[in-house]
């Protein structure tokens, strides 16, 4: 049998197999007509290792034999597969994350006093761990608490180019729950307004932007 | 090919079909599988276990299936049956199940039935003037007979597409690392902002805390500056303005610097008039600790 | 990000995930940070096909996605990882198969009327837990008789984008004149057969198909 060949054939069964597999694994695929040796499979798990380098995979032996992997560098990506969405956040989360944003930079006795609650420690861990709020100072006074403020990742997330485009408290006060007018989200965002809903200028589309991404969960 | 002739040559007769004889086989298909050998011809000589012969009955998937190995082995045309000759084939057979004391699938006993009618209207004179109108009473047969077989030709096609487990299989690779990833759900900025409605409304209640209309560009602005500033070093007054975001940057710049004032979150020191202006932090992450 | 890095994730989220994964399934995978378009994605597949040429595996897409699979060409091999393994069906079930892949909706008894004997209840169960049919509705006649179609999961199995892409059906061909082949039937006399003989003919192109395709055990 010709070189290529056990190399394809070594190649198809450590993709096909769902453990690794050892060299008299492999070797026992082929029968005795097929000439093949030891040598010649080892031949093939060398330019198959080759093979993989630029690619996303790589070939590794193991303890237990030889497996293709997929690579460090691009698990990241890989890993959002088995994504799963976390549940909604807490009223409590909203209100603080509101604050911060309308209130920056402010410390988290600052958010408490116009909540009239605490705050607890998860939420702005929370907060911090989505990079959608940071410390961004102190504040001179005993204690040295932190000032938190919002992030860039912040306005992506929600599709703002900058903190203007938000309403203003005098506009969020007098809205209605089930009309939210928010004149300058229409300028935030374009595509949500179509040509067949005039007042989309007017009324919140932001759903539509705000998950984008949420919407094909792979898993 | 098949012609009239040959239809009604004793080219495939019944004796086939006795017990003993060659029994009914699909050109050089093997009849069936017995014990992992194929079978392909039933020993002439040899007494017949009746097992073997239910599976040469297995071979057929039902009587239309061998109506038409009657007729496929005989190079006929299906819309040219001879059903008279075919019908005493298939009745040979039935009667070999039968005498083998095989169960025998209803279905036979009511094709053999159908084959008795149009055999019989086949023979019966038929009046002239009804001639052009009277339908050919094989047609209903010979349209089962075509559905059927088209199919079976079906379920062969799709047998031979290449397929999962028997001509190919999935090709994976092994994750490392294959624990859940968790998303974190999505928000809705109406819903934030609704959010922020309610607080302002107790803050409101509570009487104490005044907000005021201004623009959230300085708000977020005096978050920037105060970051720069945060490695608590003296910072020029120049240093923080941005000439590349234009007159309006400036402001927003400006006014941020004079409400981190007001704020107590800067100082702002000059040593001499016209001298150069210098910003710092109050207070930073190190004196915080 | 840079076209090779998205071909190398794609590459190995192909190799890691369970199933075939869609054009939407490996955008998702991206985040609006790493500014990946679905041409890019598009060029990534193009490109992981060709680079599996003399290779033992390929890149195909199926009804549900773009998949790695083992070459036909290697898999008796490959084959061999596995000692007893059912691979086989029969020809009742392939029949059933094919009835309702072609037919669907379709009832168990109009399966039978075709196939002129009885379906068992162990092949519609086997069709069913092979998640190859389903039941898609039920026929608005007494006993409302289950509907059954087709699965992706079956279009995937046979290697298939579509149904539009199954083998098609042979013709059905009608008894052309009454009189004409009510003359040939009564061909006992040889002289009868003459007027229809040119007719049978053109049309007995039937036994060439039928036969030859049947090299396979057909329990």
């Amino acid at each position: 049998m010709e070189q290529q060949d056990i190399t394809n054939i070594v190649e198809a069964a450590l993709f096909a197999a769902q453990q690794p597999l050892t060299l008299p694994m492999l070797a026992a695929l082929f029968q005795d007509a097929d000439e093949v040796s030891h040598e010649a499979i080892s031949r093939a798990l060398e330019g198959l290792t080759a093979g993989c380098a630029g690619h996303g995979i790589e070939l590794v032996e193991v303890a237990s034999g030889f497996r293709y992997q997929v690579r460090e560098a691009v698990h990241p990506w890989v890993a959002r597969l088995w994504s799963e969405r976390q549940t909604k956040y807490s009223r409590a989360l909203l209100e603080t994350l509101a604050l911060i944003a309308y209130r920056q930079p402010i410390t988290r006795g600052e958010i408490e006093q116009v909540r009239g609650v605490g705050v607890s420690t998860s939420i702005i861990h929370t907060l911090e761990e989505r990079e959608w709020v940071r410390i961004v100072g102190y504040r001179d006074v005993p204690g040295k608490p932190a000032l938190f403020g919002t992030t860039r990742q912040f306005l992506d997330y929600f599709n703002l180019k900058s903190l203007d485009q938000l309403p203003t408290l005098a506009e969020i006060r007098e809205i209605a729950d089930p009309q939210l007018t928010l004149a300058a989200d229409a300028a935030a965002t374009p595509d949500a307004a179509e040509p067949s809903a005039p007042d989309a200028e007017t009324t919140v589309t932001e759903p539509a932007v705000a998950t984008p991404r949420t919407t094909e969960d792979p898993a | 090919m098949s012609t009239d002739t040959q239809s009604i040559e004793p080219v495939a007769p019944a004796p086939d079909l006795v017990p003993g004889h060659v029994a009914p086989q699909q050109a050089e298909i093997p009849l069936a599988l017995v014990r992992g050998q194929p079978v392909l011809q039933i020993p002439q000589d040899l007494y017949i276990p009746p097992d073997a012969l239910e599976v040469i009955l297995e071979a057929f998937e039902g009587p239309l299936d061998l109506l038409l190995y009657l007729i496929r082995r005989q190079n006929l045309d299906i819309l040219d049956i001879p059903v008279a000759e075919i019908t005493r084939q298939y009745m040979d057979y039935i009667g070999t199940m039968h005498a083998m004391r095989l169960e025998l699938a209803a279905e036979y006993l009511v094709m053999a039935a159908i084959l008795a009618e149009i055999k019989s209207r086949l023979l019966l004179p038929r009046p002239p003037q009804e001639e052009s109108i009277e339908e050919d009473p094989r047609a209903e047969l010979v349209r089962r007979l075509q559905e059927y077989e088209r199919f079976k030709k079906a379920a062969e096609d799709i047998d031979t597409l290449p397929r999962m487990e028997r001509d190919t299989d999935t090709a994976q690779a092994f994750v490392p690392d294959r624990k859940i990833v968790k998303l974190p759900p999505p928000v809705d900025l109406r819903e934030m902002l609704l959010a922020l409605r309610d607080v302002l409304q107790r803050a409101d209640l509570s009487g104490h805390h005044n907000v005021e209309r201004e623009p959230l560009s300085v708000r977020q602005r005096m978050g920037e500056v105060l970051r720069r500033l945060g490695d608590g070093a003296f910072h020029r007054f120049e240093s923080l303005f941005e000439p590349a975001e234009g007159r309006l940057g400036v402001v927003v710049t400006f006014l941020s610097l004079l409400e981190l004032a007001k704020d107590s979150l800067i100082e702002i020191m000059q040593e001499a008039p016209l001298a150069a202006i210098y910003l710092k932090a109050r207070a930073t992450a190190n004196a915080a600790d």
